[in-house]
């Protein structure tokens, strides 16, 4: 019983990894572009084919660089020829815009690598539990808690040193200031919407390791980041993690002590934050938004 | 003072091609089962049509006219299909009481999610009710007992409206004149709502909450009432979606759908009374026929987003209007 | 017994201290013009007064009851009403439809799906009688955000009006305006007060209209109070000269 | 309740139409239905997109390839045969939307296809109320042949009894009586588990565990700790599709297989194309095998798929779709009408020449409940298994053999009077 306690909060910590990726790289585009990114899911399907397609010449390490930089560039021309005109229209719109763009996406996703899911074939030595006790250890699901730390904290780290990544945190604040400060605006959003895409793309790569590909796993994955973000706390990029891991870690403990609501707790844990702190876990709070 | 008259001449006139307008969209529905099939369609397509334009007037009260963007609506649909199901099933074989059940139990559920919803406004609002759409979506699935799980609500079906003492079959023509008959019913509530007190309000939310908050109107209770009324009218839809095909499925509670009918909206015009009927109606037949002719039809609906929203952001009547001006 | 009344009100956002110490009391039917430069705090202490947020420090009251900490819309119901300094109106729509659901809203029939005809009778007759008072009946069909500025805030004011205020709040009611929209917009303040006996306190910076038409003057510095009474007080006032009419004056001579 | 559709377009329900008019004011005037008669029409219903499209996809090659074929030996009645494909996207709502166009505005004359249950279920209630042929070609829950069994649905591929008899035997005696499930959470892996646990006990077996698992998990590992702790001998996974992927990617990473025999019911071609060699293991059975050297026909119908079709060999799917719309064609030519009842009366008992059946034995749709009674082919997975020879074939089992009676399954036909 320990142990499938233990097992089970680790396995929702692996599956919360990849919301919380998820979730760090919708909010930043949420907060800086004002825009819900609902192609971010299929952006990170996309990240995974990639890697599926290039991983024979370039092997799996190689895949895990290429594939999300070739997402951010195809992520790139979508913003500045479908998106950018849409910046200070209704939210309705780039909303839509991108809706249909997660269908378009998806749909050719299909065509050119078939209906069929895909095997993304892990090194051998990454495939082993590390331990036969903590079998559930296999060696990629350490390297993929990894990665992500690594990938996190690179980012947290360009954020707050970087002049880019100051301008960014400066523009989510207060766009206005920052344009006024003669920053341009229009090259900070697509740099910031390039690297929530390469979140999605990394993320993308990481779950075709794990959970394998199929054209529609981006949209089972997009969801729970919703929900992460507003149980974190909307416009804190720790709590869009934070509220990732929180609804993963939830929902693998549901999945194995009360299967049937695995997918409803995330719901209800929103729910519930809704109505006792509507601005989230680590959220500001506004007056009026 | 006569520019004045002027202005006020030219709104009769242009009122007056409304009402023609009006007149003319009402004619040809009440045909729609002669004409129809002799152009190559089908009568039950017509009734989709009319299901979807349903819902998506009723979102577009909450959308166009209060400014709320749900994403989620497709929840409140499906709950009504659900309900109207499990009446069928499980209380009476009455066709009147499962419509009033479906719609009663999505308008239900709106009352109770409207306030959580509200919490957040704007963008945030918008991702709080695809959230809670995805949450009625798992609880139809999950809850394989009540709802059939993922293969849906079945065992059900359109048994005959019992009017005194004769029972009516209720074929498919018939079938598109009950749809049709609720179908005016809404127009008209929501037509009512428009020019009352409420929906003059509805309308002042869309325009500038701040200003309608310091003339001392609780804002949120607008919302919510405008939220409420939308579910009541999308669930409507719902039961009549699964009278028409005989079930009621977790499809019918997820986010495509959802999105459908914000897409409808904006296609024939957000700001537009018949908007979301002429949306519909496009989007309706161009699934129908793009879903037969190419597998590829995912591409061509979401090129239909993409374009609606590059190029028609007021709708097609906001477009036609906008050159008329 | 003064109508509105603040005592020692201070409010604090984080570090800053937006305002400090203001007592300030305003007589019924009293034309009160504030002054002050830019970030003197005029804005924050009408969004005090209007409940926007409540203040840190002192209390507030308004015809002899205590309104500290009392929510916007328990304010406008007992005669607190206001106008921003950006402009608040419902922009796509007619003024006419502006001024009803104004005018609606005020009857509290906003929660109504239908009303009876003398109900709607009433509704229309009391938008022309708005329409009347801010002299804008010829233009009652035009879509609000196609007017020039001016327009725009008179409607602004006619919304304000049909809450029937007690207190009228209005935030620099002539930025921004050529001078007929000014001329026009002042004559209605005016108008407001004497007419219809509504006690108006006004943020300006235009120093004509303020020695024109107030009966008394509250100077805001830097968050405190400098100064406060008649035109004649105010201009002979040394510290109001030294510290900000010499500005203004200059500003106004350039 | 039972519409009489004005549109349909055989002379029965036709007579039927223009005595309901006198009743129905409402009945619409028929003009156009003459001129659309020369060709005879097969809808068809199939996921192209969603969960299901890979399956879906094999069977319209399938029956593609019998239309063109059945057109070269002179169509049906003379007529030339038009196949109408339509996207369910393997969901009932869209489905059943696509049967209303095929039927009311291309008036098709007969419905086939669907993968999964619930698309099944839902077209044969529908077929049901529109007096219409319609023949489930790879939708396998019991109840469409069983307690839900109609007078006009047939189906082709096996009912879920059978894929679980068909390699019951084999496990339970080669690998031991400790059986643990692993089950989607839904009306068709229900099934194969009530099915699997009826056989298990009566052999004196026992179930450890059955874990639930809902339809698109991506994630089995909190399955498989389950399961791992309960120590079987052998580890049941019911699931189909991308699911079975996932489900067994994720045991061969917990070295699960090394620990127990990995084994379930119906396995696909489809399903072991998309999995890693890793993961290319366990016992299964196959409901058609393009691999069958000792059969006749078996060879020719493989070549000229995979001359066809971008050298792709022929999967049960493709079987399903092409024996189908054979089976359509044939019952119609010895009904010589396209009148529903006529068809199902040919249908019934119909026995599939050589050169469709392919495989050996008698194949042939069982009258009393309209299954399709076939081989089925349990076997494993070999060692080193690549495309295509991902299974070898353990033994045939005559589906006669294990098919439950049409009492046992509890149908009860009802004709129209």
């Amino acid at each position: 019983m320990e142990s499938l306690l233990l097992y089970s909060v680790f396995n929702g910590l692996v599956v919360g990894i990849f919301y919380a990726l998820m979730a760090l790289g919708l909010s930043l585009i949420l907060g800086l572009n004002g825009v819900i990114n609902f192609a971010h899911g299929t952006f990170m399907a996309l990240g995974g084919y990639i890697a599926f397609t290039i991983e024979p010449y370039v092997g799996f390490w190689g895949s895990l660089i290429v594939a999300p930089l070739l997402t951010v560039i195809l992520g790139l021309a979508v913003e500045r020829v479908l998106i950018r005109p849409l910046y200070g229209r209704d939210p309705l719109f780039s909303l839509l815009l991108t809706f249909g763009l997660a269908m378009i996406m998806e749909d050719l996703i299909r065509t050119i690598w078939g209906a069929v899911g895909r095997p993304f074939v892990l090194p051998g030595y990454l495939n082993a539990p590390l331990s036969n006790t903590f079998f559930f250890l296999t060696g990629y699901r350490v390297v993929l808690i990894l990665i992500t730390i690594v990938v996190t904290g690179a980012l947290f780290a360009v954020l707050r040193y970087s002049r880019i990544g100051i301008r960014i945190r400066a523009g989510n604040a207060d766009l206005e200031t920052i344009s006024a400060m003669g920053v341009n605006i229009f090259f900070l959003r697509a740099a910031n919407f390039g690297i929530g895409i390469f979140l999605a793309g990394v993320a993308g790569i990481l779950a075709a390791g794990q959970l394998g590909l199929s054209p529609s796993i981006g949209s089972s994955l997009i969801m729970p980041s919703f929900v992460a973000i507003i149980v974190g706390g909307v416009g804190s990029l720790v709590g869009s993690v934070l509220g990732g891991l929180i609804i993963g870690i939830a929902s693998g403990i549901t999945a194995a002590f009360f299967p049937v609501a695995q997918e409803v707790v995330i719901y209800v844990i929103m729910a519930i934050v809704l109505v006792i702190r509507p601005r989230g876990l680590l959220g500001q709070e506004g007056l009026f938004e | 003072m006569s520019t004045s008259i002027d202005a006020k001449l030219a709104l009769n006139r242009k009122s007056g091609g409304r009402v023609v307008a009006a007149m003319v969209i009402w004619v040809v529905l009440l045909f729609v089962p002669f004409w129809l099939p002799m152009i190559g369609g089908y009568t039950d397509l017509a009734t989709r049509a009319l299901i979807y334009a349903i819902a998506a007037s009723g979102l577009n009260l909450l959308l166009g006219y209060t400014g709320g963007l749900s994403f989620g609506h497709a929840a409140y649909f499906g709950l009504g299909a659900y309900g109207a199901g499990l009446c069928l099933i499980h209380i009476a074989p009455s066709v009147p009481l499962a419509i009033l059940g479906g719609t009663v139990l999505g308008g239900i559920a709106g009352i109770l999610v409207g306030p959580m919803a509200m919490k957040r406004k704007g963008i945030y609002f918008a991702m709080i009710t695809i959230a809670f759409g995805q949450m009625f979506y798992f609880i139809a699935v999950r809850w394989n007992s009540l709802t059939g799980g993922e293969d849906g609500l079945t065992g059900f079906s359109r048994v005959p409206l019992h009017i005194g003492g004769e029972a009516i079959k209720l074929g498919p023509e018939r079938f598109y004149y009950l749809v049709l008959v609720l179908f005016a019913l809404v127009m008209a509530i929501i037509w009512q709502i428009l020019r009352s007190p409420l929906g003059h309000s509805f309308v002042a939310v869309r325009e500038n909450t701040t200003r309608l908050r310091f003339l001392g109107v609780a804002v949120d209770k607008q919302i919510w009432v405008a939220f409420a009324i939308s579910t009541f009218i999308v669930a409507l839809a719902g039961t009549l979606n699964a009278l028409l095909t005989g079930f009621a499925s977790p499809d019918n509670l997820g986010w495509q759908l959802s999105g459908s009918f914000v897409v409808i909206c904006v296609l024939g015009g957000m700001r537009s009374f018949w908007g979301p009927f002429l949306g519909a109606v496009i989007f309706i037949v161009a699934q129908d026929y793009l879903s037969s002719v190419t597998q590829n039809w995912m591409s061509f609906i979401g090129l239909i987003f993409v374009l609606a929203v590059l190029f028609f952001p007021q709708g097609l009547l906001g477009f036609i209007k906008g050159r008329g001006r | 017994m003064s109508f509105l009344k603040l005592d020692n009100v201070g409010r604090r956002f984080g570090a800053l201290q937006a305002l400090k110490d203001i007592s300030i009391s305003v007589e019924q039917g009293e034309l009160r013009a504030v002054i002050g430069p830019n970030g003197a705090g005029k804005t924050t202490l009408f969004n005090l007064i209007s409940g926007f947020f409540p203040p840190t420090e002192g209390s507030i009251s308004f015809a002899g009851q205590p309104i500290t900490a009392v929510s916007p819309n328990a304010l406008v119901r007992r005669g607190i009403i206001r106008t921003f300094q950006i402009t608040q109106v419902f922009l796509s729509l007619t003024v006419y439809e502006n001024l009803r659901v104004a005018v609606e809203t005020a009857m509290g029939l906003q929660l109504r799906p239908w009303i009876s005809r003398a109900t709607r009778a009433q509704v229309e007759a009391k938008v022309e009688e708005l329409a009347d008072i801010i002299r804008i009946t010829p233009k009652l069909d035009r879509i609000v955000g196609e007017m020039s500025h001016g327009d725009q805030r008179v409607v602004e004011v006619g919304i304000a009006l049909s809450r029937h205020p007690k207190l009228l709040l209005l935030d620099e009611p002539t930025a921004g305006m050529g001078d007929q929209e000014t001329h026009h917009m002042t004559d209605l303040i005016r108008r407001l007060n004497k007419e219809q006996g509504i006690t108006i306190l006004f943020v300006e910076h235009d120093m004509a209209i303020v020695f024109g038409i107030a009966d008394k003057i509250t100077v805001l510095d830097n968050g405190t109070m400098l100064a406060e009474g008649t035109a004649a007080e105010i201009s002979a006032n040394p510290r109001v000269q030294s510290a900000y009419l010499g500005n203004a004056l200059e500003e106004t001579a350039v | 309740m039972v519409f009489k559709n004005t549109a349909s377009l055989n002379r029965r329900n036709l007579l039927r139409a223009g005595a309901a008019a006198g009743v129905s004011s409402l009945a619409m005037p028929e003009v156009s239905w003459a001129q659309s008669e020369k060709t005879v029409k097969i809808g068809n219903i199939d996921p192209r997109t969603g969960t299901y499209a890979a399956l879906g996809g094999n069977q319209i090659r399938g029956a593609t390839m019998a239309v063109d074929e059945i057109n070269k030996k002179g169509g049906i009645l003379g007529r030339p045969v038009q196949l109408l494909v339509e996207d369910s996207q393997g969901l009932p709502g869209p489905a059943v939307s696509k049967a209303q166009k095929l039927v009311n505005q291309d008036k098709v004359n007969f419905l086939m296809g669907s993968v999964s249950s619930a698309v099944s279920g839902s077209l044969s209630q529908f077929a049901n109320q529109h007096d219409l042929v319609f023949v489930d070609s790879g939708g396998h829950a019991d109840a469409i042949t069983g307690k839900k069994c109609t007078w006009n649905t047939f189906r082709t591929c096996s009912t879920t009894w059978m894929l679980t008899a068909g390699d019951f035997e084999p496990l339970f005696k080669k690998f031991g009586k400790k059986w643990f499930f692993i089950t989607p959470d839904y009306a068709f892996g229900h099934a194969l588990y009530t099915d699997y646990v009826a056989q298990l006990t009566k052999a004196g077996g026992t179930a450890l565990g059955n874990a639930l698992a809902p339809l698109g998990t991506t994630d089995f590992s909190s399955y498989l700790i389950q399961a791992r702790a309960a120590k079987p001998d052998v580890l049941i996974c019911l699931q189909a599709g991308d699911d079975l992927v996932n489900l067994l990617k994720q045991t061969v990473q917990f070295g699960m297989n090394t620990q127990m025999t990995v084994a379930g019911a119906m396995q696909e071609m489809e399903v072991l194309e998309a999995l890693p060699p890793a993961a290319l293991l366990g016992w299964w059975t196959f409901e058609w095998y393009w691999n069958q050297p000792n059969v006749p026909h078996v060879a020719d119908f493989v070549k000229a798929y995979k001359s066809r079709y971008n050298n792709k060999v022929p999967t049960a799917r493709s079987w399903f779709g092409y024996a189908t719309a054979h089976a359509l064609a044939l019952a119609a030519n010895q009904a010589k009408s396209l009148d529903a009842l006529k068809v199902v009366r040919a249908l019934e008992g119909l026995e599939l020449p050589p050169e469709v059946a392919l495989q050996p034995g008698k194949c042939y749709y069982r009258a009393q409940d309209h299954q399709m009674i076939a081989n089925m082919f349990p076997g494993y997975v070999p060692k080193d298994a690549s495309y295509p020879n991902l299974f070898d074939v353990s033994q045939t089992i005559p589906g006669g053999d294990i098919a439950k009676s049409p009492e046992e399954a509890g149908c009860k036909m009802a004709y129209p009077s």
